[in-house]
């Protein structure tokens, strides 16, 4: 049943099955000692997670923690000091963000980075086409996800007339659009209202079903973070602190002296 | 779909196809009616200054279909026009010509081959220069790949002004058959439109316009932006080539040092005037500083209205044409078009549904069936 | 919204120009109309203007005696304002304007794209002073003519005075790769010279816009102490690239004789290198009043008392484009392009102001035209000598490759 | 030997003025992201300052007779007043534009300020001499060295120590590279935009101005296009040395300076008209090698 719609929300790609995309419970995403360097400082210092498809995975950290640099550092936007990334078993450490697209791997922004000058729609459509697809392909895939969205009303607005909260809804919109194995979302919820919030994190607990892959997510709104997650992945000044699940981590000694002592204020529940 | 659906899609297809193409298509009317108020007119005179601001049209087009789309702004497209006008001379000069300046192989010294094939294979030349030398500079970015174009353009020019036996050196080579008129360039407007139209509406032009918008963001979203901005340069110099093609069989003259930074800058100036983002934006651009140019022209020669004639003095027209390209940017930062096509005046008649599906979507409890699955374990 | 406005106010402009254009006069039957296609703004008209202004003073001199047979001349003109495009709708304008005959730039770049808009009306164009052959048969076309003589020729003009009058021996040779004319007037140089049995001790080339030649001559000085010091400097150049060059030869302090083309003819220019010694360059006349022929001294004379002090001999050219169509004209006995064209290409040594001219059915230039060449010294100009090539070429040989021969020394 | 420091000197002189050039192009990029070309046109209006106003062929020194100190800072002056014009009536209004618009309407005014030129003096090569006793050659046996070298060479030393000075010590120079990194948070800081920009406009028309004369002492003509090639190569030459930085500016000048120089010495005789395809060959390989020129900006670098 489950597959079935994640088949119509997800049109079969020509050539996605030797792109093996989208879509196997076995796939993971795994990154082994991930460090990365700047000017002799360690943002990231030997990172590792691991995470597969299906699964809603958190990592959470204060600022400065190493988070984005991390997503960098997997998606391509930064090569790492030391350290692979492993995508589905192949080693992927090194490849451009466009091959790592084109691979099944999709993120969103912090800035959200839409494409301004562009209507809503073809900003879905141009990840599509982005991952190898006709133009009428994209545009059928690009409108379905807004449907799921329920944004479909919204399709031909320009991206830079959107409220910030529809901003967020896009970028995450055109993530899915890649229809990728696993996605990586860089704190969607920031600057949301708790109502924006709460949909927001029904929307991200469908997003493995509907499209068949993981989700890594970012985030400091502890509400979203508990709410969404299996698992959550703790990293401050650049290192692990620890891995469970929500439960876990909420009595977790070390987590709570890290992350909520510095950051009481933005952490609550 | 059922059989009834069908039927109204074939019933609304000319409507649907109206609205795809109705920016080229109202754009491609307006330049008619221009050339035929003035073919109608029979001023000779002023058919020359349209056909040459048709011909800076194509040229236009050509810098859009990269400038606009990539947001790279590039300073050596002179480059393919001139590769292109050199190519077109070499196959189209009278052997009579060719013998007493040129030193060309035979395949090309004792032939004349007919206009329109040697056109579009010097177009193509244009576009294979553009494809090899935008393989490096493709990866470049910002200034630092309009910097490279600029060198690009400098170095043929200083090539092409010393290969004697090609191309005379940097002395004017003439002779070159005239038969391009206002229809003929009206004609490549026309083509050079709707490329360009269903090039930036193609799946390789909104990879490419993402890029513009957001380098990281479509590099993220898969998009090979060397690779995309390569397709948009090498159809680009294609057009930039048939612009020099269209001016080589205009003036019958064609010289190295008129593809240098004049021409460059015009016609950055044109697209930039107009709109850099919008292919409407391109051509009003042309029309707009070249129809300023003509009447300013008109007013230096002393233009009769009736009851006086108006003068301007000489070399006023130059200095009236920067001032007024100053004024109109800093209204109008974004160009005159502000980046936006020909609005579709006919509301939601021709709407393309993008997926008749999508919108049943909205509607249909689709949400509801994904929360019920989640219910069930 | 004032993007659309904007759109519709160009368009409107656009089909109500013809309106303003619709002033196009015909000739009538009493006069002969001469057009202008030249620059009348933009850096050629300083070449321009000095022609057109001799023009002038023909048209009202042979309208005095009556006009060309029997027609008053009139002019009408178009500016090119020095830009190509811009060149062929000033050939059209003119001839919408009824002339039946054109006068094209000063230059055979700026001058070719009006010529060929005559050419493709069967009209004759005359250029004052293009000295390129291809602003003819073999290049414009069959009704192109230039009053002037030939790059290559003023180079072995120059040669002939330096190497027969001035007993010199040794040349050094530096050029401007810019444009073609500099290389013709070298190439030409060159080889008259080494017919002579002259010595090249060395070639050097530059750009117009270098903004320093002290590469050049650290080199000039370097083969000057190798194989003796040269006793004649060519410099093919013009305009800024030519003045700058000379002032930087001269501050090194290379007192050699320099020598340059036309385009260095007249002495407005000396003020940049101070106190000019032995400067020689090809000119159509003297202007400072001591040509050897008294109708261009006379004439200048005239010149003074309407225009000022001429700053070139170019206005002699202009003079004497008009008097070839009244010379040509009248032996035909019609206005008629053909008949016209018939009689020029006859012209045998015809005495023209400028000199005696000879044009033939396939040169329409004249190959064997002697230059005057004028001097300067001590910052002041006047008359030296004369140099024309010793032996016309064949036609072939003006078209030639000689770019890699030029370097073979 | 006495060739090669010959030669090393040529090419010294050549990059200084492409240096000098560069950097009051990358001054003004610095604060408001603007590439000037009308920069070039500052260097040419200084020269034709010179000479009185008129079309005639021949002509006749004005400011250019006066005496050193008052014909510089008269020129200085002129040239100051043109950039500040610029600023405030081309520039100021299109501060928020994006870059390629500043650069369109910096053409534009480079063509306004071209045809000008050309209405009021003509197009005819005007010839001026000033200093000529700068050309005589230093006595040094064998190497000739005349003294413009020299003082061009210095005046671009002193120039560049004086200009850091501005920027390291003075209140202004610290504001001005505060806008050079990050425009907006300087404002936020209390950085006067307007004061900040016609600032480095009145300094870039300083360094314009002073070009103007090593120049026009040097070449002895103008023509309304003379700062054009200048302009070109000062403007390849700060991209090459890196967008954004002032050492990278000076840096680029001297590299494309130098290269020209080489080239014209290194090339047989017979490929020497074809230099240029060289020089631009090599810019465009030092770019794709480095992308962001020799003297990396973080500031230019976008961060994801």
């Amino acid at each position: 049943m489950m597959d079935r719609l994640a088949r119509r929300l997800i049109p079969a790609r020509p050539g996605a099955a030797s792109l093996a995309l989208a879509g196997t419970p076995e796939d993971t995403l795994e990154a082994f000692d991930v460090t990365v360097h700047f000017e002799g400082l360690a943002a990231v210092d030997g990172v590792s997670i691991s995470m597969r498809n299906g699964e809603v995975f958190g990592l959470i950290g204060p600022n400065g923690a190493g988070k984005t640099t991390l997503v960098n550092a997997m998606t391509g936007f930064q090569r790492p000091t030391r350290g692979r990334v492993v995508l589905g078993g192949e080693d992927v450490t090194g490849l451009s963000a466009h091959e790592l697209g084109r691979r099944g791997l999709a993120r969103t922004f912090q800035a959200v980075r839409l494409f301004r000058d562009m209507p809503v729609i073809e900003n879905l459509e141009a990840a599509a086409v982005g991952t190898g697809l006709g133009r009428r392909e994209a545009a059928r895939r690009a409108s379905r996800i807004l449907a799921w969205m329920r944004f479909a009303h919204r399709a031909d607005d320009w991206a830079d007339t959107l409220p910030y909260g529809d901003e967020r809804r896009v970028g995450i919109g055109r993530a899915l659009a890649m229809a990728p194995r696993f996605v990586l979302l860089d704190e969607p919820a920031a600057g949301l209202s708790d109502a924006e919030c709460d949909e927001l994190m029904g929307l991200i607990a469908e997003i493995p079903h509907v499209f068949g892959c993981g989700v890594l997510l970012i985030e400091h709104n502890m509400r979203v973070i508990m709410g969404a997650c299996h698992r959550i992945h703790v990293i401050e000044s650049g290192r692990t602190v620890a891995e469970g699940s929500p439960e876990e981590i909420q009595v977790n000694p070390d987590v709570l002296r890290a992350y909520l002592g510095t950051k009481s204020a933005d952490a609550r529940g | 779909m059922a059989g009834p659906g069908q039927r109204d899609l074939i019933l609304r297809l000319p409507v649907v196809g109206l609205r795809v193409f109705w920016t080229p298509i109202v754009l491609s009317l307006g330049m008619l009616v221009i050339v035929l108020a003035v073919w109608a007119s029979g001023d000779t005179v002023l058919a020359l200054a349209v056909t040459a601001a048709l011909i800076r049209a194509v040229m236009v087009i050509g810098l859009y279909i990269f400038i606009g789309n990539s947001g790279v702004l590039a300073f050596g497209h002179a480059t393919f026009m001139m590769v292109g006008a050199y190519g077109v001379a070499w196959l189209t000069l009278r052997p009579f010509n060719k013998s007493f300046a040129l030193q060309l192989p035979e395949f090309l010294a004792a032939h004349q081959y007919p206009m329109l094939p040697s056109a579009i294979a010097a177009a193509l030349l244009a576009a294979i220069v553009a494809f090899v030398v935008g393989i490096p500079i493709m990866r470049l970015s910002g200034i630092a790949a309009a910097i490279a174009t600029l060198a690009v353009l400098g170095m043929f020019k200083t090539f092409y002004s010393n290969w004697s036996e090609w191309t005379l050196g940097a002395a004017t080579m003439p002779g070159i058959p005239i038969y391009v008129d206002m229809w003929i360039a009206l004609a490549w407007v026309v083509v050079a439109l709707f490329a360009a139209y269903i090039y930036q509406r193609s799946k390789y032009g909104l990879a490419l316009r993402a890029s513009r918008e957001d380098e990281f963001a479509a590099r993220a979203a898969g998009i090979n932006i060397p690779r995309q901005r390569l397709v948009a340069f090498v159809l680009s110099a294609f057009f930039m080539g048939i612009g020099g093609v269209l001016e080589a069989h205009y003036l019958g003259t064609i010289a190295v040092k008129n593809f240098w930074l004049t021409i460059t800058f015009i016609l950055l100036a044109m697209l930039i005037v107009g709109g850099q983002r919008s292919l409407t934006g391109a051509l009003v651009g042309v029309v707009v500083i070249s129809t300023l140019i003509e009447i300013l022209n008109s007013l230096e020669a002393g233009m009769n209205v009736g009851i006086a004639v108006l003068s301007v003095p000489i070399g006023a027209q130059e200095l009236t044409i920067a001032g007024l390209m100053i004024i109109i940017l800093v209204f109008r930062p974004d160009g005159i078009m502000g980046g936006r096509e020909v609005p579709w005046p006919f509301g939601k008649v021709g709407r393309i549904v993008r997926d008749p599906g999508a919108v049943e979507a909205e509607h249909d409890p689709l949400r509801r069936g994904v929360a019920q699955r989640d219910g069930a374990p | 919204m004032l993007g659309r406005f904007a759109a519709l106010v160009a368009l409107g402009a656009l089909v109500a120009a013809p309106l303003a254009h619709q002033q196009q006069a015909k000739a009538d039957d009493h006069e002969v109309v001469i057009g202008f296609a030249i620059a009348f703004s933009g850096w050629m008209n300083q070449y321009d203007g000095p022609p057109y202004q001799g023009s002038l003073m023909a048209i009202e001199e042979f309208n005095e005696q009556g006009g060309i047979l029997g027609k008053q001349i009139r002019a009408v003109t178009s500016d090119t304002k020095t830009d190509t495009v811009q060149g062929a709708k000033a050939g059209a304008d003119v001839v919408a304007q009824g002339a039946q005959f054109m006068v094209v730039s000063c230059d055979y770049d700026m001058g070719a794209p009006a010529a060929t808009v005559a050419n493709s009306n069967n009209m004759i164009s005359i250029s004052s002073c293009a000295s390129d052959a291809k602003m003819g048969v073999q290049g414009i076309g069959p009704y192109a003519f230039t009053l002037n003589t030939y790059g290559q020729g003023e180079g072995a003009g120059m040669a002939k005075y330096a190497y027969v009058d001035r007993g010199w021996r040794k040349a050094f040779l530096l050029l401007d790769a810019s444009i073609e004319y500099d290389k013709s007037i070298c190439h030409g140089f060159l080889e008259q010279w080494k017919d002579y049995g002259g010595e090249v001790i060395g070639v050097d080339s530059y750009m117009q816009e270098d903004a320093s030649i002290a590469s050049q001559i650290t080199r000039y000085k370097e083969l000057a102490a190798e194989r003796g010091e040269p006793e004649f400097l060519y410099l093919c150049s013009y305009g800024a690239g030519a003045v700058s060059a000379i002032r930087q030869i001269r501050a090194a302090g290379i007192d050699v004789p320099i020598g340059g083309g036309d385009s260095m003819d007249g002495d407005y220019w000396s003020e940049a290198v101070p106190g000019l010694s032995d400067h020689y360059a090809s000119s159509f006349g003297s202007i400072w009043g001591d040509d050897p022929r008294p109708e261009v001294n006379e004439f200048f004379d005239r010149y003074r008392a309407k225009y000022g002090e001429p700053e070139t001999s170019f206005p002699l050219n202009g003079y004497s484009v008009i008097q070839a169509i009244k010379v040509a004209a009248e032996r035909a006995g019609s206005l008629d392009s053909d008949a016209v064209l018939a009689e020029m290409n006859k012209f045998d040594k015809e005495p023209l102001l400028w000199g005696p001219t000879t044009y033939t059915a396939d040169t329409h230039i004249d190959l064997t035209h002697v230059l005057t060449i004028i001097q300067i010294q001590d910052g002041k100009g006047s008359y030296a000598g004369q140099g024309g090539a010793e032996n016309p070429p064949a036609l072939q040989l003006i078209f030639p490759d000689f770019t890699e021969d030029l370097y073979e020394n | 030997m006495t060739g090669l420091v010959q030669n090393a000197i040529d090419a010294l002189a050549l990059g200084s003025l492409y240096a000098l050039t560069a950097l009051g192009i990358g001054l003004i990029f610095g604060v408001m992201r603007l590439i000037n070309f009308a920069h070039g046109d500052l260097i040419m209006i200084g020269g034709y300052a010179l000479i009185v106003p008129s079309s005639a062929a021949a002509a006749v020194a004005f400011i250019g007779a006066w005496p050193a100190p008052a014909m510089v800072a008269a020129i200085v002056f002129i040239v100051m007043l043109f950039a500040l014009a610029c600023e405030r009536l081309a520039f100021r209004p299109l501060r928020r534009a994006n870059p390629s618009v500043l650069l369109i309407t910096s053409f534009a005014l480079s063509f306004f300020l071209e045809h000008l030129v050309v209405m009021i003096y003509g197009g005819r090569v005007k010839a001026v001499s000033i200093w000529p006793e700068l050309l005589e050659v230093l006595p040094i046996s064998g190497v000739r060295i005349p003294y413009l070298q020299i003082v061009t060479i210095g005046v671009t030393i002193g120039l560049l120590v004086l200009l850091v000075l501005f920027l390291k010590r003075t209140p202004m120079g610290i504001q001005m590279r505060a806008a050079s990194e990050d425009f907006s948070t300087a404002r936020l800081l209390g950085v006067r935009a307007n004061r900040v920009i016609a600032v480095a406009f009145a300094i870039s028309g300083l360094l314009a101005a002073v070009v103007s004369l090593l120049y026009v002492s040097q070449v002895g003509a103008l023509t309304y296009s003379m700062g054009i090639p200048l302009v070109l190569f000062a403007f390849v030459a700060t991209v090459v040395g890196g967008m954004g930085s002032l050492t990278g500016a000076v840096l680029g000048g001297f590299v494309v300076g130098i290269a020209s120089v080489v080239l014209q010495v290194a090339l047989p005789v017979a490929m020497r008209p074809d230099r240029d395809v060289f020089v631009y060959g090599l810019i465009l390989l030092i770019l794709l090698m480095r992308p962001s020129g020799l003297v990396k900006v973080k500031s230019i670098e976008e961060k994801v």
